[in-house]
């Protein structure tokens, strides 16, 4: 049983945020709505009623009547959910034929004009065009069209911002919210990402092991959630506005829907069970303005819920005021690191093209102090990765030197490190599921690291009870975890070597955001018990900000960017950081109504000249098309913008 | 669904007979009936194959055992029959039965060692091609692409005919199932490589290979103990797959005059001589040999197409 | 409706295609298990080519159905002196393209077809040439006098002149210049059938020759013959009973009995000609092919009559040949010139015996040694080695088969690259003399390449030479005796048997079946 | 789009070069060509005349070149056997192997692929699993075994269609073919069933898992959430997108259906490029081996360029740039 008497209810107009984790039920709930469940899925039990219609007794053709004509749905992935082989316009026609008695040409203008609604330039030579030609943004947005095609009275849109970067997805969410107050359409919006929600979503449903725990106004879920769970997520939701020391924690993982406990689902892993929680499965009551199913708001029990852990008090930045008088530890000099992506040379020559070198990094500068957590942001292809595999010494740079220790001994280069620093440095990757070798058990993977002379099943004991496992779990295999724990392994592999220096690229964003605070809160723990060095690539601003001693902010290879955390949150000086701060989204912006800025992120291989970022820059002149901005300092910030060295800002 | 699905193709804790049994394996093997048939059926062979002459009624490779008298006999159920011959005799008067049990085991044997070769062939070139890249792969890849213009009977064909006119048409008799083993062997290693290959560079892009790599380890220890280990699974259903491809190669080169010799006969060199006595009564000479290749193609192909299916999470 | 009227013309012309032959045609199908080498009549000569040959290309003297010479090409002939004999041309013959028959076409041939490339040795060797006299008279002269030229020469047939020259076709092979034959595909003679179409391997097509001189025996009702080569004996079967074909040749013996009851066809089984035999290598001081190092095992007469009493010839004839075979202890059939049915005693079959000798010899375990036979050429050949094979084991001997297609075989044959062996003999002049020189005679003495194990007895030899050129019948005969007598002693080869004839026509066809295994078609009626 | 077709036929000139090096090598190395060519009692003067005349002794470059000036011009040798020119002998086969494999290769599409359909859209029909578990028997028995049965059964014992050969044919001059006559008809029905069997079998297969996989992509997911009708969805969606991967696999498996011909052909002695080369291979005839091989090179090289550019136009992924 995946999802267990779930009861909502969406108004016309509304927006209600469905979130979870991934594996709560989220998705599926929203696939049997429109009759869509994936064998061996079916619905067992209850009704759907649309328009006080029943629906889900409805069979397959009667419903496919409903589906695209009442109840639109919008995907993930924009990528995957066009049909290649076909012009979008034909993809749009096809289903405005279906459901509108209208001939192919007046499809076609209504087409047309929906492309335009949902913002497609050129839209009229684009309804010709096939899936590929478009980007990841325009393709979600030929995916709204799709949705939109027969104007339906609701749309299920299922993770509709999660595949695309931070400044796309504010356009997407801007323009969802359009839709819906310009058409009256009621949007059930399916995320886990709780900042999403909060700009998007006017109520909140939030789901836990197939049910629905706790439903309610997005400002009381956000600001005075009820539910333990919910309480739980919301203080592990790191944020770009608030700072804390250690973000609320709930320990282990949402257990799989196959193997549910009994009463409540959450009561393992709640600090305020009781004895009916372990017996009796709760439903949903009303408590003020919300629902929640939760014991502890049962009329019988009166009493207080439990509060908001939160503790809003501002950090005292220890390990940032020690890095000022720190040495540095590493030191990246002039790193460019290019990559041939041409074809074979009989295609180039037939084709008259030229060489294509992807510039991944070009011209990179900076220095991470021994102690400190480096933080790198930037959209994806920023070459953000490419820098953490450089310094690791997984790619020979073009040209420049990254320096290990510069003050110490004279330091060592990239090129000439040598095997007494390979255990110095160490990595942690993004993917748990792919960082673990499938077929070695744990403790294999993690004495792969240790030096030979050292490993000792002693050492892999210890390691893993640093990273919080138990010495029994080196005899498993990895499929045999979850992901945390799986990333909790992947931590205690980097550790084997007795490293100064851990690069973690994105090593939380394949988490869901509970298990996420959990790894953030060890790394941090790791920091000050061991004294390690951080240098930590991501692309969420808000996981950076909460880790960060400093932070730089990467733009198609080079830093644009880079300042203390607080500096550079509080007052961005380039216009892409602000433009980044502007749209991520944050649990602190319930309801915010803005503009985004438009414009896409370029193809590396033919990047802009002069600045980067000047065809997507409010401040561009004519110097920032031919000149590329060298790095100055302001305020402690640096910086490399003309407009900022010119003062424009 | 955004949860990504774990392939069930953990390795049995080792030393665990029951923890096999109870594997997800082992659950998919027992769920569908037509594969435990195919694995009984399949593990038969393989004991005839191996006990083949402990177990057959009598040896058709001792030729003082055989006289020509007692050829043509049919089942023992038919008029004419000899309770000696369960399944009749040939055209020398060798028992049907024990040419079928040793026609087995020749055929399995060859199957089996050509599948070896070819699998070890192609794992080693496909892990150097997909591993190191550039121009050793290109080249080795190149190769592949033009021996993939070629169906597999051709390619076995071919190198039967080039083997068998260097070493000379005398020794031809004696060293038959080296050519045959070899000609099916370099047939086939195509499709290892080729899919070692694509497994190896999807597993070197993972991030373990490269916590490997920081770790400073040698790309013959990465290739040894990392990607072998993970190519195994598309390997192992290759081979199955190819094993049934194998024993039907055979089965044919024998069949066209190229294979095995009628001395040492296989099954398909069984058939191709009892086929000149089809149609003049005595078919038990090649009916049966016949039933038994088929069968024994039927259940190792099944075998392959459960272990294809149950290893690839996404067709369940 | 266009196209559709498209395609009845092709149709219709089609049909005009296919349906060439004149009103009445009667197509003669027949399968043989193998091709025709060439439509050159010199490329091979072989028994089976021979015969296909003789529809198109006549020889100057023939042998009738009861295997007697009678005159062809030439009217008459006559003694000069004992090298030459002359021979009175047939006035009025034609070609099949319109050419004259003449003297010129004689000599020609005769000089072809002892030129590079030609197979016909054994019929031309002992010529010295073909000298015109007038332009319907030729002299032929011989090395030594030869008591059975006209033997010799019956299966050597006439090509043009004229049309080998124009075409290009003077010679059976030009490698040099790497082109092909004109006559390997194409051919004109003066018989009574001429070449429609050649396909090898697929089909060859004659027509009948309604201008051929023989009136007198143009009694058959044949139009056309279609030849198909099958090499499977199932397929053969089959195709005879499913009635796509009139004749197969020959039909598998194990096959016999269904054709007969099938009622749509009947198998015609006679007396061959054809001696199948092992032979041995004699000569070499190690065998190629054996166990046994430094010594040769066979070149002890203990050994080869060890071999001969091992073999069951009773069950190799009951059981393989089903019976349509006669035991031989003669490398010559009955019927042929010089047979005598008193030498043709088997020595008995005995195991024990076979034991002990070998023992003596000094191989009391037996030894090992390969055999090698053809397996698309004679009836069941291969099946009788390896029943030859299991025989042997039972005395000990391991011998190791390698069968393979005759012209491989005949390859290894031919240089003597092989130890144990599988052969079958049928003279072409149907006598006996033939026999001793090309089986009996070492290389060494002048012998030819079928001898396999170049068995040789210098008193053999000297007979030989004798008996080519000995007038005398009676003594001819007493010197055949002699040889074939030493032959036995010395066990120079291990007899077998001769193979029936096995053909099986379709009801309604009749067939004129020669002792020797040609098919001739113009003997050939069909209802 | 020429680079593109320019540079695919580059390639296959590659292939072709790389086979057209075996090929010359089996022709030089495998053997001596010149006892081969000549009887045994060639003397070695006239051995060695003979290897002079024929540039056996020339560098192998000089060699090689010369082998593909004549390749190209249609020259491929003597054969050893037949003594007659290798190219007249495959113009000979050519037309019986095209023929056939024309027919088994269009049984094999327009059963298989309507099969594989079916199966993927009917997962659990009986009639599903009935045609997966025969494909199943078709992919283990082999082919000469069915060919077997099938002469038995309507050939031995129903006299319903002819055992072997091809039938009447009627000649075109350039080509014989057996399409026009009745008998030419009756003679093909059981050696093209026998050959198409296992591609049939195979494609279907393929077809159908290719089809399970793009049916549960999002974007057939997404136009069924969009109500498009099963039709639409099934066919202007599913099957397209499954023909594109199979197109390649497939046109490679029609190719090998040339090759495959070999054994159909010797069980039927239907008088093809097949038979052909399987007596080459017994009487180890070189030339017409080596020549077969090209051929079959050849065609496969053909086959991959029409399928690449049947890609090109099917995908407009190849066809249309990013742009934009």
């Amino acid at each position: 049983m995946a999802v267990d008497n779930v009861s909502m209810q969406i108004d016309r107009g509304e927006v209600l945020g469905v979130v979870g984790e991934s594996g709560a039920g989220k998705s599926m709930t929203g696939a049997a709505i429109i009759g869509l469940l994936e064998a061996p899925g079916r619905i067992a039990e209850g009704e759907i009623l649309f328009e006080g219609q029943r629906i889900d007794t409805l069979s397959d053709d009667e419903l496919r009547v409903i589906r695209g004509r009442q109840i639109g749905a919008i995907f993930q992935d924009p990528l995957t959910s066009l049909n290649p082989l076909h012009t979008v316009g034909r993809q749009i026609i096809d289903t405005i034929v279906t459901h509108l008695k209208l001939s192919q040409r007046q499809a076609r203008a209504r087409a047309l004009e929906l492309l335009q609604e949902v913002g497609i330039p050129a839209a009229k030579e684009r309804i010709d065009h096939y899936p590929h030609q478009f980007s990841g943004g325009m393709r979600q947005r030929v995916v709204i069209a799709l949705a939109l095609c027969a104007d339906p009275k609701l749309i299920i849109a299922d993770e509709p911002t999660t595949a695309l970067d931070v400044s796309i997805q504010a356009q997407i969410i801007a323009l969802l919210r359009k839709l819906c107050d310009e058409h009256g359409t009621a949007i059930m919006l399916i995320t886990h990402d709780m900042g999403v929600i909060a700009e998007t979503a006017d109520r909140v449903a939030v789901m836990y092991a197939g049910r629905v725990g706790e439903i309610g106004p997005v400002a009381d879920i956000i600001h005075k959630p009820k539910l333990p769970y919910t309480v739980g997520l919301m203080g592990s939701i790191p944020s770009i506005t608030t700072e804390v020391d250690e973000l609320a924690q709930i320990d282990g993982a949402m257990p799989r829907l196959n193997a549910v406990p009994p009463g409540c689902r959450f009561h393992p892993r709640c600090a305020h069970a009781f004895e009916r929680c372990h017996i009796d499965l709760p439903e949903l009551i009303k408590a003020g303005s919300s629902e929640v199913a939760c014991w502890l708001y049962d009329e019988k029990k009166p009493g207080k819920g439990p509060s908001v852990s939160r503790k809003e008090t501002a950090r005292k930045k220890k390990a940032s005021a020690k890095a000022a008088e720190a040495l540095p530890l590493v030191k990246v000099d002039g790193l460019k690191q290019y990559f041939d992506v041409s074809p074979p040379w009989l295609t180039r020559v037939l084709e008259r093209s030229g060489r294509q070198i992807v510039k991944a990094v070009d011209d990179l500068e900076f220095t991470i102090n021994r102690g400190e957590t480096f933080g790198l942001v930037g959209e994806s292809g920023c070459g953000k990765s490419t820098v953490a595999r450089a310094i690791v010494g997984l790619y020979t740079p073009t040209a420049g030197t990254i320096t290990y220790m510069p003050g110490e001994n004279g330091g060592a280069t990239a090129k000439e490190r040598v095997a007494e620093f390979d255990d110095k440095i160490q990595m942690i990757f993004q993917d748990p599921h792919a960082s673990l070798n499938p077929r070695w058990k744990v403790a294999d993977v993690i004495s792969e690291s240790i030096p030979e002379d050292r490993v000792s099943a002693d050492r892999v004991a210890e390691l893993l009870r640093q990273v919080g496992l138990a010495d029994a779990d080196g005899e498993k295999y990895p499929h045999e975890f979850s992901g945390g724990q799986r990333q909790r392994i992947s931590i205690a592999r980097a550790l084997g070597g007795e490293p100064e220096f851990l690069i973690c690229d994105e090593p939380t964003s394949a988490l869901d955001v509970s298990v996420q605070a959990q790894i953030l809160n060890l790394m941090v723990d790791l920091q000050r018990r061991l004294g390690l060095t951080y240098l930590f690539i991501s692309h969420d601003l808000a996981v950076v900000h909460h880790i960060s001693t400093r932070v730089g902010v990467m733009y198609l290879g080079r830093l644009v960017e880079w300042a203390e955390t607080e500096r550079l949150f509080a007052n961005p000086q380039h216009p892409y950081t602000r433009l980044l701060l502007q749209s991520v989204p944050d649990l602190s912006k319930i309801g915010m109504r803005r503009a985004p800025m438009a414009g896409e992120v370029p193809n590396p291989l033919d990047p802009p000249s002069g600045c980067a970022f000047h065809p997507r820059c409010p401040f561009v002149q004519d110097r920032c098309l031919s000149e590329r901005p060298m790095s100055i300092e302001v305020d402690g910030t640096h910086v490399a913008c003309h407009a900022v060295e010119e003062g424009r800002v | 669904m955004s949860e990504v699905q774990i392939p069930d193709t953990s390795p049995a804790r080792p030393g665990l007979l029951r923890q096999i049994w109870q594997s997800d394996l082992a659950h998919s093997f027992r769920q569908s009936k037509v594969t435990v048939v195919a694995g009984i059926i399949s593990f038969g062979f393989v004991f005839i194959a191996l006990f083949a002459p402990w177990i057959a009624p009598s040896n058709p490779y001792d030729m003082t055992g055989i006289s020509v008298l007692n050829a043509f006999l049919p089942p023992v159920w038919m008029e004419g029959g000899d309770s000696r011959f369960l399944l009749g005799t040939d055209s020398v008067g060798r028992d049907i039965l024990s040419t079928i049990m040793y026609g087995s085991r020749i055929s399995l044997g060859v199957g089996v060692a050509a599948v070896f070769f070819a699998a070890t062939l192609g794992i080693s070139l496909g892990l150097i091609s997909g591993y190191i890249g550039g121009r050793t792969d290109a080249a080795i890849m190149r190769v592949a692409e033009i021996q993939l213009s070629f169906p597999d009977i051709l390619i076995a064909l071919l190198i039967d005919g080039i083997i068998r006119s260097i070493l000379g048409p005398g020794t031809h008799g004696n060293i038959a199932f080296i050519v045959v083993i070899s000609a099916i062997s370099l047939a086939y290693w195509v499709q290892f490589a080729r899919t070692v290959r694509s497994t190896t560079m999807v597993e070197k892009g993972k991030e373990y290979v490269q916590a490997a790599r920081v770790a400073g380890k040698s790309p013959g220890y990465i290739m040894f103990k990392h990607l072998l280990p993970n190519v195994m699974g598309p390997v192992l259903v290759i081979a199955t797959i190819n094993l049934a491809l194998a024993i039907v190669t055979e089965a044919t080169l024998s069949f066209l005059g190229v294979g095995l010799p009628p001395t040492q006969p296989s099954l398909g060199t069984l058939i191709r001589v009892g086929n000149d006595f089809l149609f003049s009564g005595e078919w038990w000479i090649t009916i049966f040999p016949g039933i038994t290749l088929a069968i024994m193609g039927l259940s190792v192909n099944l075998l392959g197409d459960w272990l294809r299916d149950a290893l690839n999470p996404k067709l369940r | 409706m266009h196209t559709r009227t498209k395609l009845l013309g092709v149709l219709a012309l089609a049909a005009g295609l296919s349906v060439a032959a004149p009103l009445q045609a009667k197509t003669f199908k027949f399968a043989f298990q193998g091709d025709v080498a060439s439509m050159d009549p010199y490329a091979l000569a072989e028994n089976f080519s021979s015969s296909f040959h003789h529809n198109i290309h006549e020889p100057l003297v023939r042998y009738d159905s009861k295997l007697q010479i009678q005159p062809a090409l030439a009217v008459s002939w006559s003694i000069v002196n004992p090298t030459t004999w002359r021979f009175k041309l047939r006035e009025g013959v034609k070609f099949h393209n319109g050419n004259a028959f003449t003297a010129d076409d004689v000599v020609f041939s005769f000089k072809r077809g002892k030129s590079e490339g030609a197979d016909m040795g054994s019929f031309v060797n002992g010529i010295v040439e073909a000298k015109k006299v007038d332009d319907l008279t030729v002299d032929i002269v011989t090395t030594a006098p030869n008591p059975i030229l006209l033997n010799t020469i019956a299966p050597f047939y006439m090509m043009d002149k004229e049309w080998a020259e124009k075409n290009g076709a003077e010679k059976p092979v030009n490698l040099a210049k790497k082109v092909e034959n004109f006559a390997t595909l194409n051919a004109n003679g003066t018989g009574p059938f001429k070449l429609v179409s050649r396909e090898p391997g697929v089909k060859t097509v004659l027509s009948v020759n309604n201008d051929w001189w023989d009136k007198a025996n143009q009694k058959f009702n044949v139009t056309e013959v279609v030849m198909t080569p099958i090499g499977s004996d199932a397929t053969r079967t089959a195709a005879l009973l499913s009635g796509e074909l009139d004749l197969i040749f020959p039909a598998p013996v194990q096959d016999v009995e269904r054709i007969n009851s099938s009622g749509v066809a009947k198998a015609l089984q006679g007396p061959e000609l054809r001696t199948i035999f092992l032979g041995m290598d004699q000569s070499r001081d190690e065998l190629l092919y054996s166990s046994v190092k430094g010594k040769n095992p066979l070149k002890d007469v203990r050994v080869r009559q060890a071999f001969y009493q091992a073999i069951d010839e009773g069950a190799i004839i009951k059981k393989v040949m089903r019976g349509a075979a006669t035991p031989a202890a003669l490398l010559l059939a009955p019927g042929l010139g010089g047979f005598n049915a008193a030498l043709n005693k088997r020595l008995p079959y005995d195991p024990a015996k076979a034991k002990e000798l070998l023992a003596a010899a000094g191989y009391p375990d037996g030894f090992e040694i390969q055999m090698d036979c053809p397996n698309d050429r004679y009836v069941n050949d291969e099946q009788i080695c390896q029943v030859v094979v299991a025989m042997l084991a039972q005395v000990g001997v391991k011998v190791n088969l390698l069968a393979q297609t005759k012209s491989k075989f005949f390859d290894k044959l031919k240089v003597h690259d092989v130890s144990f062996y599988l052969l079958g003999w049928i003279p072409d002049d149907q006598d006996a003399g033939s026999v001793i020189a090309h089986l009996m005679v070492p290389q060494a003495d002048g012998g030819l390449p079928w001898n396999g194990g170049d068995y040789g007895n210098a008193k053999v030899t000297e007979l030989s030479k004798m008996i080519t050129s000995e007038i005398d019948q009676a003594k001819r005969q007493g010197m055949i005796d002699e040889a074939f007598s030493m032959v036995q002693k010395d066990v120079g080869y291990i007899p077998l048997h001769q193979q029936a004839l096995s053909w099986a026509v379709k009801n309604g066809v009749t067939v004129a079946q020669r002792a020797d295994n040609a098919l001739h078609y113009w003997y050939i009626n069909i209802e | 789009m020429v680079a593109f077709i320019l540079s695919r036929v580059l390639q296959a000139f590659i292939v072709m070069l790389g086979v057209a090096m075996i090929a010359f090598s089996l022709f030089n190395y495998v053997g001596d060509p010149i006892s081969n060519l000549v009887g045994i009692q060639t003397s070695a003067e006239k051995r060695e005349q003979l290897r002079e005349s024929l540039g056996l002794n020339d560098p192998a470059p000089v060699q090689f070149a010369r082998f593909i000036s004549r390749t190209v011009q249609f020259e491929f040798g003597i054969s050893y056997q037949q003594k007659r020119s290798v190219s007249s002998i495959i113009a000979e086969r050519m037309p019986a192997t095209l023929e056939l494999s024309f027919v088994s290769a269009l049984l094999a599409l327009f059963i298989g692929i309507p099969m594989g359909v079916y199966t993927a859209l009917n997962r659990n029909s009986w009639l599903s699993h009935a045609m997966l578990s025969l494909s199943l028997v078709g992919v283990s028995l082999p082919t000469f075994l069915i060919g077997i049965m099938l002469i038995f059964v309507f050939a031995v014992q129903l006299h319903a269609l002819p055992s072997f050969g091809r039938g009447q044919v009627v000649d075109l001059g350039f080509w014989t073919t057996g399409f026009l006559t009745a008998s030419g008809l009756k003679a093909l029905i059981m050696p093209s069933i026998t050959l198409a069997l296992f591609q049939m079998t195979l494609i279907m297969r393929l077809v159908r898992s290719e089809m399970l996989e793009v049916l549960r992509t999002d974007y057939i997911k997404f136009a069924r959430a969009r109500g498009l009708t099963r039709r639409t969805v099934n066919f202007g969606y599913a099957l397209m997108n499954t023909l594109v991967p199979v197109i390649t696999i497939t046109g490679l498996q029609l190719g090998s259906i040339i090759a495959f011909a070999i054994i159909t052909e010797t069980v039927f002695q239907w008088p093809g490029m097949g038979l052909m080369f399987i007596q080459a291979i017994a009487e180890v005839d070189i030339p017409v081996m080596s020549t077969y091989l090209m051929l079959i090179a050849c065609f496969f090289v053909i086959i991959n360029l029409i399928v690449d550019l049947l890609y090109y136009f099917v995908d407009p992924r190849l066809r249309v740039d990013r742009g934009w």
